[in-house]
C-alpha cells in the first residue's frame, strides 16, 4: 500500500495499576492512508483519545510506554528519540483537539501561536511567517486575518479557535492530521462549517486524516473508512457504508440503533391542561459596574410558552440562544425580569419566601452533566429522599419513595447507601431524574440533560423519561441542540434564536417544512442527515452499554 | 487509593503524639512546670555529662524541668493555636459565607474589608493592638483569631460562589430547600475540605506568630508559657545551653512540618478545581 | 479598560480610608487620644497646647474629617519619645528597611520560583521532596531563631559575616538571608503548585503536538502562564515580609522601620506606631496597585477587556 | 534620610569602623574610633530627665561634674577630685565654689559661673516649675545659687550641709551650657546635649545609635578616640559575636550565665563592678486600690520573710554580688556599716506563714509590675520569688511592662525599682532619706507607694540635722527601723554591672556604670 501514511500496528497502552482494565488501548492495528479520512468512533473510555496520545507521544505522564508500532514515513514513532520524534509530529503529523479555546495558550496572540510552527521547524524570516499564517487564516476562512493575527484567544469564538489551531495544525501541510474529537464543543453550524472546511482541506492538500468522534452523524458526514472502538479494542474497520449500514458486528450495530432518528415522534392525543403557562418572559444581562451603564444582553426576550400535561415540549437552538435561560426563568433559579408565569394555573412568578420554596415541588429540573448534579457527600437515597422531606413527608415514607424511584429507574434498591461517585454517568442521571420525580413535579425541565451522555446511554435515558412520563403524566421542558433527539422525543417544538422563538410547531411540520431560514440552517447542519438506517425498528433499550455490566 | 506514603504516616505520628502528649503531657514527668530548683540550674540533658537524672531534657535558667516547660508550652501553644484557628475560620467563613449569598453591595463591603485586613502585616496590627489597648489574654486570643479570618473569608467566598453554582446545588434550590439547608447540609461540607487545608495552613501560623510575639515581649506572658515564649528566653543561651531553645523549636518546627505534609496530601485529595485556590 | 483602573484606584482609596478610620477608632477607644499621642508624662501645658493644635474640643465629625486630612497630607504628629515630626523620623528609616527588603525579596524570587518549577518538573522525585522539606524548613523556623543561629555561626564561631548594624554590603547577608528564607519557602511552594496547575492544561499539549521542546514550554508557555497567580501570591507575601522584617531587624540591630515599631510600641510612643501603621498600608495597598498592573500585563483577559 | 556619601560608605567603606589598631594618642586625625555595642539608650539625655543606668554610661563623656570622685586613686571613690570646679569651701550655710577658666563648651562658648549657676538653679531644678522636675530630690535644702564672678559662684542651703561636694559629683553636678539650653528648650535638648566635655555629640537617634566625636578644645587636651559610636544592639547574641569578631570595641549588659562563655574567647575581657546601687521591689502601703491586702504590714513581713534571697542571688550571679540582709545597712556606707545589725526579717517560711495566717489574706492576687528586662535578673528573680511566696500561700502575679510608665498605672501592689546609695559616697543618706523622704518621688508622685510615718519623719528630720558621725548614726538606725518597721520595700541584690572589651584596651570600669573613654579610666595599650 504506498499510499499509506500511518499505520498503528498491535498498539497497546497500559492502564496504572488498580484501573478497571490492564490497557487502556490492546492490540490496536489501523492504518490511514494519502487524502483519506480514517474515522475512529467509540464511546467514551473505548481508547480511542489515548490512540491519538499515543501516537504523537503526548501521553499523560502516569500511563505507561506503549508498546507495538507507529509506523509513519518508515519510521517507528515509538521508538524515536525524543527530538527527533518532536520534529516529525510537529511537522509531519498534526493534532487539533476538542477544545479548541482550551488549546490556545491564553497569553499569547494566536498569530503569535501558529509562527511559532514555522519558527520551530523552518528558517523562515518574520515577514515570511507572518504572510504565510495570514494566508492560512485565509484558506482556513478565518475573518479578517490581519485583525485575528493580533487577536487573543479569549476573543475569539470557539470556532475561530478551532479554525486556528486547524491553521495551526496545516501550517507546514502535514502529511497526516490527527483531529481529536475537533467539533463535539461547538455548536452545530459551526461543525457543519468545519467537517466542511476539513473535507476541503483533505481535497487540497491529500492529508490522511484520523477523526476521532462519538458521533455516527459526523462519521456519516465525513469517513471514508470507519474504525469502531470499545473497551480499547477494536471491533471492527471498514468503509464508512459497511459499517453503517453492514454492520458485521453485534456492538456496532447495538450502537447504531441507539442512535436517534431525524424521524418525528407520532403525534399523541389525550394531552391535558397546561401545566406551564409562560408569558412575556424577558430576562436581560447586565454587566454590573458601579457606574452603571455596562453592556446589556437580551437574553431572554419576550417569550412565551405553554406545555401541557403529558407533553414534551422541545427547545432547540444554538449554545448562547438564551434556552437555558429561559428553563431558569421558568424554574426562578435566575429571576425574570418580566413575565408572567403560571404553573398547573397558579402563579410562580410572583411567589417569594416560603410560598416560593413550595410551590418549587410542582417544577423541577434535570441538568446536563451528570457528574456535578447530585451533591457528592450525600448519599443518593437521601438525595432523592431530600425533596419530599422538604416538603413535609416523613423520613420513613421519604425513604421508601426514593426506592421504589430508585427501583424505577432501573437502579437496584441497595445503590441508595452509596454515594454518587460510584456511579456512571448514564445511572447518575438516572438519580437525578429520580429526585426530581420525587416531589412528583406537574413539570420536568430536562436542560441538555442527554447531551453529556453515550448514544446507548443517551437512548436509555431518554426512554426513560418517556417511560415516567407516560406513567406519571408531567409535562417535559426539553432542553438541547440536538435535533435528532429533538424530533424523536418532543411534541412540540421551538427553535430560540438571540433570546426569541423564531418558529415552532410540531417535529414532522416543523423539520419537514421550516419556514423560517435559521431553521433551515439547524436542519442542514445536522451531520449525516442523509445517512439513512434501520435503527427505528431496534428497541433503543435492549442496548446494553459497557456502563450497565456489573 | 495509593499506597501511603510513609512521609505521610510519620506527619500523621507527630500530630497524633503531639496532642497526646499535649493532653496527658503532666504524666511525663514528676515536676510541675512553674516548679524551681535553684540548685540544678542550666542541667544539660540526660545524655550529656553533667546532667541531672530526674531532668531527661535539662532544666533552665532558674532549675525548672525541661520537659515540664515544653509540655506547657506545647499545651498552651496549641490551646492559642487551635482557638485562633476556630474563631478565625469560623468568622472568616462566615463572611465569606455571606459574602457569596448576599453579592452586591454587602459583597463589595465585606471584600474591602478583606482587603483591608489584607493590606496589613498582621503582626503590625496585633503590636498597634497590643500597644494601645494592653497585653492582656482575651485581647490575645481575639488577636490570634483574627488571624488569617481574611483568608478564609476570601477562600470561602470564592468555592461557596462555585459551589452554589453547581448543578447540584441548583437542583437543591429547585427542590425548595431553604438556605439554612442548603449552605448548612450542602455547601460547608463540600467547601469544608479547602477551609481545613486553609486550617492546617494557619495553625502553624499561629504558633510562628506567637511565637515572634513572644521574642519581641508580647507574647504570652510568664508564668504562663508557651513554645514560643521558652525559645525567646533561651535565646540568650543558645551558645551554653541550647536546649533551652532548641526543646521548644524542634516542636515547633515538627508541628508545622507535619501539619504542611498532612496539609498538602487533603490538597492533592480534593478537587483540583480547589487546589489552586487553598494555596 | 479605563473603568477597571477607575475601579481599582476607587477601591485602593477606599481600603486606606478604612485604615486611617481603623486608626482613629482605635485612638479614641483607647482612652484619651492626646495622652496618647503625647505620653503620659506630658504636662498639662503641653497636653492643652495639642489638644488646641488638634482641636479635639470640636465635634466628632469634625475632629473626624481633619484627621482624615491630616493622614492624607502626612501630619502625623509629634514622638513624644524625642520630639521630632514622625514622618521625618520614618522617612529616614524607610531607604534601609526598603534596602533590607529589596534585597531579600529578590533573592527569596530568585531561589524559590526556580525550586518551585523543579520541584513540579520534577514532580513525586527525592528531588521535589528535598525541595518541599526545605521549603518547611524555611518557613517552620521562626525567624529570630534563624537569625541567631546565624549569627552565633557567621559571626561568632566562622567570623565570616558583621553580627550587626549595617555598613557594608556584608551586613545586609544574613538578614536579608533571614528575612528571605521565610518568603523564599513560600514562594516555592506556591510556584510548585501554581506550574504543576498550569503544566496539566492542554495548551501545553498542545505546544508539545507543535514540535515545542521541552524547555521551551516550560519557560516560553507555562510559566509565564504560572506567574500571573504567582504575581499575587508575591504581592500579599510583601506584607509577611514586612512582618518578618519587624522581628529580623531587631535581632540584627537593622534601622529600618521594623525596629522602629518595635521601640515605639514598647515606649507607647502612639503617634510613631499611627505614622508606621499608615505608612505601612500605603506600601501594601500600592504594592497590590502594582501587582493588579502587572496581573494586567501578564494577562491579556484582563488588559483588553473588549 | 539617605545622603548619597551613605550610601556610597554602605557599600564602599567595608570595616571602616572597626579598622582599630592600637594607636598612640597622637594627632588628631589618626586616632582610633570605637564601637560600643549597648542593649539601649535613654530616650533623653538631658541630665536629670535623662537618668537611667543607659545614660549615665555615656553621660560623663560629654558633661563634666562639677566635682569628680576618684576611683583611680581610691577603691571607693571616697577621694574628691577637682573638674569644672578647682576650688570650694565651706562657710557656715554657704559654699563656695571656683570654676576653672578656659573651659569651652562644645558649641565654642566659655563656660562660666552663669552656667554652672543655671545649672543649679531653681528654674531648672527646685524652684515651683522646675525643667526637670526630678532635681527638686536632689536639691534639697537649696536656698540660693548665685554668680560672684565670672568664675565663682555660691551655694547656700537651709541649714549648713557638708555633702553639697559630694552631691555635686551626681547628675546635678553635670554643667549645661545656659544660653543654649534655654534657647532649645530642655526636650530639645536632651536630644542634642551639650556639655564641656572631652566629646561631642555629633548624631543621636535614641532608638538607634549616639555617635560622639572627640571635642579637641576638651580643657583637659584632646581625648584619645577620634569618634565613639554608641550603637543598639538588642540581642546579646549579636553583642557577643560582635565582639568576638572585632567589629565592637565593647559591649555592655552580658547576662551574668554568658559571663564565663564570654571570657572563654579570645582577646575578650570582661569586667565587673559591684555598683552602689539596689534592685528592689516596693510594697504598695496604700489603701489604693482599696481592698490592698498589703495595707497589714504582717503580709508584708511575712513577703520578706519567705523569700531565700541569698539563694536566689547565689543561682542567678554565681556568687558575684551578695544581698543586704538587713536594709540600708550596706558595706559602701563606711563607718556606718555594721556587719553585725540584726536582721528582723530573716528568711524563716513558718513565720512566713504564721505572719500571713495573723492577716486577713486569702489569697487575693497581688499584681508586681515589673519593667521588661530593665534590671539584670529582675524577671528571673521575680518568677522564683513568686514561687516561694506562693509556698507561703501568697498569690502574686508579676506582670512584665514594656515601660515605666505602664509600671505606673494603678493598681498594683508590687512594683520594681532600684535605688543608688551614692548621693553623698560612704553616708545612708541615700537611699534611706533621700529616695523614702516626704519629698521623694516615692511618697509624692501619683504613683507614690507609701506614705513616711510621723515616726519616720521625726527620725528623718533628725537624721538630715545631725552633722557629727555619732549623732548622724544614731538617727540613721532610728530612722532604718522607723522603716523597717513599715516595711514598704525590698532590697534585692547589689548591682552588678558589666561590659566587656577587645584586646588592646586598658579600660577602668566606674562602679557607677560610668565608662569614661578618656583620662586615666582608658588608654590604648
Amino acid at each position: 500500500m504506498s499510499n499509506e501514511r500511518l499505520s498503528i500496528e498491535h498498539l497497546s497502552v497500559p492502564l496504572p495499576r488498580g484501573a478497571d482494565r490492564a490497557f487502556a488501548v490492546e492490540g490496536l492495528s489501523l492504518s490511514v492512508s494519502k487524502g483519506e479520512i480514517l474515522c475512529i468512533v467509540g464511546e467514551s473510555g473505548s481508547g480511542k483519545s489515548l490512540t491519538a496520545l499515543a501516537t504523537m507521544g503526548l501521553l499523560p505522564r502516569n500511563l505507561g510506554r506503549p508498546t507495538g508500532k507507529v509506523v509513519f514515513e518508515g519510521k517507528d514513532l515509538l521508538t524515536l528519540d525524543e527530538a527527533t520524534r518532536r520534529d516529525i509530529t510537529g511537522r509531519r503529523i498534526a493534532m487539533i483537539f476538542q477544545e479548541p479555546t482550551a488549546a490556545l495558550n491564553p497569553i499569547f496572540r494566536v498569530g503569535e501561536q501558529v509562527s511559532e510552527t514555522f519558527r520551530i521547524h523552518t528558517s523562515l524570516s518574520q515577514a515570511e511567517i507572518r504572510k504565510k499564517v495570514i494566508d492560512l487564516f485565509r484558506e482556513v476562512q478565518l475573518p479578517n486575518p490581519e485583525q485575528i493575527f493580533h487577536s487573543y484567544p479569549h476573543q475569539l469564538s470557539g470556532g475561530q479557535c478551532q479554525r486556528v489551531m486547524i491553521a495551526t495544525a496545516l501550517a507546514l501541510d502535514p502529511s497526516v492530521l490527527i483531529a481529536d474529537e475537533p467539533t463535539t464543543a461547538l455548536d452545530v453550524t459551526t461543525q457543519a462549517q468545519i467537517l466542511k472546511l476539513m473535507l476541503e482541506l483533505r481535497a487540497r492538500h491529500d492529508t490522511g486524516i484520523i477523526f476521532i468522534t462519538h458521533d455516527f452523524g459526523v462519521v456519516a458526514e465525513i469517513a471514508d473508512r470507519v474504525a469502531v472502538m470499545q473497551m480499547g479494542r477494536l471491533v471492527e474497520i471498514g468503509t464508512r457504508d459497511d459499517i453503517l449500514n453492514h454492520p458485521k458486528e453485534d456492538y456496532t450495530r447495538r450502537l447504531l440503533a441507539a442512535v436517534p432518528t431525524l424521524t418525528p415522534r407520532k403525534e399523541r392525543e389525550g394531552l391535558g391542561n397546561p401545566v406551564l403557562i409562560a408569558k412575556n418572559i424577558v430576562k436581560t444581562f447586565t454587566r454590573s459596574g458601579l457606574f452603571g451603564g455596562g453592556r446589556t444582553v437580551k437574553a431572554v426576550d419576550d417569550v412565551d410558552i405553554t406545555i401541557r400535561r403529558g407533553e414534551t415540549l422541545g427547545l432547540v437552538g444554538e449554545s448562547g440562544s438564551g434556552k437555558s435561560t429561559l428553563a431558569q426563568c421558568v424554574i426562578r433559579l435566575v429571576q425574570p425580569e418580566s413575565g408572567d408565569i403560571l404553573i398547573s394555573g397558579g402563579d410562580f412568578a410572583g411567589l417569594s419566601g416560603k410560598a416560593l420554596r413550595e410551590a418549587r415541588r410542582k417544577v423541577q429540573i434535570v441538568f446536563q452533566d451528570p457528574y456535578t448534579a447530585l451533591d457528592p457527600r450525600q448519599k443518593v437515597g437521601d438525595s432523592i429522599a431530600e425533596g419530599p422531606v422538604i416538603h413535609g413527608l416523613d423520613r420513613k415514607a421519604a425513604r421508601a419513595r426514593a426506592l421504589d424511584l430508585l427501583e424505577a429507574c432501573g437502579l437496584d434498591r441497595t445503590s441508595a447507601d452509596r454515594f454518587p461517585h460510584e456511579f456512571s454517568g448514564g445511572q447518575r442521571q438516572r438519580i437525578c431524574i429520580a429526585r426530581a420525580l420525587a416531589v412528583e413535579p406537574e413539570l420536568l425541565i430536562a436542560d441538555e440533560s442527554v447531551s453529556a451522555l453515550d448514544v446507548s446511554v443517551q437512548a436509555q435515558v431518554l426512554k426513560l423519561l418517556a417511560d415516567m412520563q407516560a406513567r406519571l403524566g408531567f409535562g417535559i421542558l426539553f432542553i438541547t441542540h440536538d435535533l435528532r433527539v429533538a424530533s424523536q422525543i418532543c411534541d412540540n417544538i421551538a427553535v430560540m434564536r438571540n433570546g426569541r422563538i423564531v418558529e415552532r410547531g410540531d417535529p414532522a411540520s416543523l423539520f419537514g417544512a421550516p419556514k423560517e431560514t435559521y431553521t433551515k440552517e439547524l436542519l442542514a447542519a445536522v451531520p449525516g442527515k442523509g445517512w439513512q438506517h434501520h435503527a427505528s425498528e431496534n428497541e433503543a433499550g435492549t442496548v446494553r452499554s459497557r456502563e450497565e455490566t456489573p | 487509593m495509593k499506597r501511603v506514603s510513609p512521609v505521610l504516616v510519620f506527619a500523621i505520628a507527630v500530630l497524633a503524639i503531639t496532642v497526646v502528649v499535649a493532653i496527658i503531657g503532666n504524666v511525663f514527668t514528676s515536676h510541675g512546670m512553674s516548679q524551681q530548683n535553684l540548685l540544678a540550674r542550666l542541667k544539660p540533658p540526660a545524655f550529656m555529662t553533667g546532667s541531672n537524672p530526674s531532668f531527661p531534657l535539662g532544666t533552665d535558667r532558674i532549675g525548672r524541668d525541661m520537659v515540664a516547660r515544653v509540655i506547657a508550652g506545647l499545651q498552651m501553644s496549641l490551646s492559642v493555636a487551635i482557638a485562633g484557628t476556630i474563631i478565625g475560620a469560623v468568622f472568616g467563613s462566615a463572611i465569606g459565607f455571606v459574602a457569596a449569598h448576599f453579592r452586591g453591595w454587602v459583597e463589595e463591603l465585606l471584600m474591602m474589608l478583606v482587603d483591608f485586613q489584607a493590606s496589613l502585616p498582621f503582626i503590625l496590627i496585633t503590636l498597634t493592638l497590643l500597644a494601645f489597648f494592653g497585653n492582656s489574654m482575651v485581647l490575645f486570643i481575639i488577636l490570634m483569631g483574627l488571624f488569617g479570618w481574611e483568608k478564609y473569608a476570601r477562600l470561602s467566598r470564592g468555592v461557596v460562589l462555585s459551589a452554589i453554582n453547581q448543578p447540584y446545588a441548583k437542583a437543591i434550590v429547585a427542590l425548595g430547600a431553604g438556605n439554612g439547608r442548603l449552605y448548612l447540609k450542602h455547601v460547608l461540607p463540600n467547601v469544608a475540605s479547602a477551609l481545613i487545608v486553609q486550617v492546617t495552613l494557619t495553625f502553624p501560623q499561629i504558633i510562628l506568630l506567637e511565637t515572634s510575639l513572644s521574642f519581641l515581649g508580647l507574647g504570652i506572658q510568664a508564668p504562663q508559657t508557651s513554645l514560643g515564649q521558652i525559645l525567646g528566653d533561651g535565646r540568650d543561651y543558645l551558645s551554653t545551653a541550647w536546649w533551652i531553645s532548641v526543646w521548644p523549636g524542634l516542636v515547633i518546627f515538627l508541628v508545622t512540618l507535619s501539619m504542611s505534609i498532612v496539609g498538602d496530601w487533603l490538597r492533592d485529595r480534593l478537587d483540583p478545581m480547589l487546589r489552586a485556590r487553598t494555596t | 479598560m479605563t473603568r477597571f483602573w477607575v475601579l481599582k484606584i476607587l477601591r485602593t482609596v477606599l481600603t486606606l480610608w478604612f485604615v486611617v478610620t481603623f486608626a482613629f477608632v482605635v485612638l479614641r477607644t483607647s482612652g484619651d487620644p492626646v495622652v496618647a499621642l503625647v505620653g503620659a508624662d506630658a504636662t498639662p501645658e503641653e497636653v492643652e497646647q495639642f489638644r488646641q493644635l488638634w482641636r479635639l474640643d470640636d465635634p466628632l465629625w469634625v475632629q473626624y474629617f481633619r484627621y482624615v486630612f491630616q493622614m492624607a497630607t502626612g501630619q502625623f504628629g509629634i514622638s513624644y519619645r524625642d520630639g521630632r515630626e514622625v514622618l521625618d523620623i520614618i522617612v529616614e528609616r524607610v531607604p534601609w528597611t526598603l534596602m533590607l527588603g529589596l534585597f531579600s525579596y529578590i533573592g527569596a524570587i530568585l531561589i524559590g520560583v526556580p525550586a518551585g518549577i523543579v520541584a513540579a518538573i520534577k514532580r513525586g522525585s527525592t528531588f521535589d521532596n528535598l525541595i518541599m522539606a526545605t521549603a518547611v524548613f524555611g518557613f517552620a523556623l521562626p525567624n529570630f531563631f534563624l537569625g541567631i543561629l546565624m549569627i552565633l555561626l557567621f559571626s561568632l564561631s566562622l567570623q565570616w559575616l558583621p553580627s550587626s548594624g549595617t555598613g557594608t554590603v556584608w551586613h545586609l547577608i544574613m538578614p536579608a538571608i533571614t528575612l528571605a528564607t521565610f518568603t523564599a519557602g513560600t514562594l516555592a511552594r506556591f510556584t510548585r503548585s501554581a506550574m504543576l496547575e498550569v503544566l496539566d492544561k492542554l495548551y501545553i499539549r498542545a505546544a508539545a503536538a507543535k514540535g515545542v521542546g521541552y524547555w521551551k514550554r516550560i519557560i516560553f508557555h507555562a510559566l509565564p502562564n504560572a506567574s500571573i497567580p504567582l504575581v499575587t501570591i508575591i504581592g500579599l507575601n510583601l506584607g509577611e515580609l514586612i512582618g518578618g522584617a519587624i522581628v529580623v531587624e531587631t535581632v540584627f540591630a537593622w534601622p529600618g522601620v521594623g525596629r522602629l515599631l518595635v521601640t515605639a510600641v514598647s515606649s507607647r510612643d502612639l503617634a510613631v506606631v499611627q505614622g508606621l501603621v499608615l505608612i505601612m498600608a500605603v506600601t501594601m495597598v500600592l504594592a497590590n496597585l502594582v501587582v493588579d498592573l502587572l496581573y494586567g500585563l501578564l494577562d491579556p483577559r484582563i488588559r483588553v477587556q473588549n | 534620610m539617605f545622603t548619597r556619601r551613605e550610601v556610597g560608605s554602605l557599600i564602599l567603606g567595608a570595616g571602616a569602623l572597626s579598622m582599630v589598631g592600637s594607636l598612640p594618642k597622637a594627632n588628631a586625625a589618626d586616632r582610633p574610633s570605637l564601637t560600643i555595642a549597648v542593649d539601649n539608650l535613654w530616650a533623653n539625655m538631658a541630665t536629670i530627665n535623662g537618668i537611667s543606668t543607659t545614660s549615665r554610661r555615656i553621660f560623663p563623656n560629654f558633661y563634666d561634674n562639677l566635682v569628680d570622685r576618684d576611683y583611680i586613686k581610691d577603691e571607693n571613690g571616697l577621694i574628691f577630685a577637682p573638674k569644672l570646679a578647682t576650688k570650694w569651701e565651706q562657710n557656715g550655710n554657704v559654699w563656695k565654689f571656683t570654676l576653672r577658666e578656659g573651659v569651652k563648651f562644645h558649641d565654642g562658648t566659655e563656660m562660666t559661673a552663669e552656667d554652672a549657676v543655671f545649672t543649679l538653679s531653681p528654674e531648672r531644678l527646685w524652684g515651683a516649675k522646675p525643667f526637670e522636675p526630678r532635681g527638686k530630690t536632689f536639691t534639697a535644702g537649696f536656698k540660693r545659687v548665685e554668680a560672684t564672678g565670672k568664675y565663682t559662684f555660691e551655694i547656700e542651703t537651709d541649714r549648713p550641709d557638708p555633702n553639697i561636694p559630694s552631691k555635686l559629683t551626681g547628675y546635678i553636678g553635670f554643667v549645661v551650657p545656659k544660653k543654649y539650653y534655654m534657647e532649645v528648650g530642655v526636650d530639645a535638648f536632651g536630644q542634642k546635649p551639650i556639655g564641656t566635655g572631652p566629646y561631642k555629640v555629633t548624631t543621636f537617634r535614641s532608638g538607634e545609635i549616639m555617635v560622639l566625636e572627640a571635642f579637641d578644645d576638651y580643657w583637659d587636651g584632646p581625648p584619645p578616640v577620634k569618634q565613639i559610636s554608641w550603637k543598639i544592639v538588642p540581642e546579646f547574641a549579636a553583642r557577643m559575636a560582635g565582639l568576638v569578631s572585632k567589629e565592637f570595641d565593647f559591649i555592655v549588659n552580658i547576662p551574668t550565665d554568658q559571663e564565663a562563655a564570654l571570657e572563654k574567647y579570645q582577646g575578650v575581657t570582661l569586667k565587673r563592678v559591684l555598683a552602689d546601687n539596689y534592685p528592689a521591689l516596693a510594697f504598695n502601703t496604700r489603701p489604693d486600690p482599696e481592698d490592698n491586702p498589703l495595707v497589714d504590714p504582717n503580709l508584708r513581713y511575712a513577703m520578706v520573710q519567705a523569700i531565700d534571697m541569698n539563694a536566689i542571688v547565689q543561682a542567678l550571679f554565681n556568687g558575684t554580688t551578695e544581698h543586704p540582709a538587713v536594709p540600708f545597712n550596706f558595706t559602701e556606707y563606711g563607718k556606718f556599716y555594721d556587719p553585725k545589725a540584726p536582721v528582723k526579717l530573716p528568711y524563716d517560711v513558718a513565720a512566713a506563714k504564721a505572719l500571713v495566717a495573723k492577716t486577713q489574706y486569702k489569697g487575693e492576687k497581688l499584681l508586681w509590675h515589673i519593667t521588661r528586662q530593665y534590671y539584670p535578673n529582675y524577671e528571673a528573680a521575680a518568677e522564683i520569688m513568686v514561687e516561694q511566696w506562693r509556698e507561703v500561700g501568697i498569690n502574686v502575679e508579676a506582670q512584665i511592662l514594656d515601660n515605666f510608665e505602664l509600671v505606673y498605672r494603678r493598681p498594683y501592689h508590687l512594683m520594681n525599682m532600684s535605688m543608688s546609695s551614692d548621693f553623698i559616697p560612704g553616708d545612708p543618706y541615700q537611699p534611706l532619706w533621700l529616695d523614702w523622704g516626704p519629698t521623694a518621688s516615692r511618697s509624692t508622685a501619683t504613683w507614690k507607694t507609701w506614705d513616711p510615718t510621723p515616726e519616720y519623719l521625726a527620725a528623718g528630720k533628725k537624721f538630715d540635722e545631725a552633722i557629727e558621725f555619732e549623732d548622724r548614726k544614731k538617727a540613721y538606725l532610728e530612722l532604718s527601723d522607723a522603716w523597717q518597721k513599715v516595711t514598704p520595700g525590698y532590697y534585692m541584690w547589689k548591682s552588678v554591672y558589666n561590659c566587656a572589651h577587645r584586646a588592646g584596651i586598658q579600660f577602668k570600669f566606674k562602679p557607677n556604670g560610668e565608662m569614661r573613654i578618656y583620662g586615666d579610666y582608658f588608654k590604648f595599650v
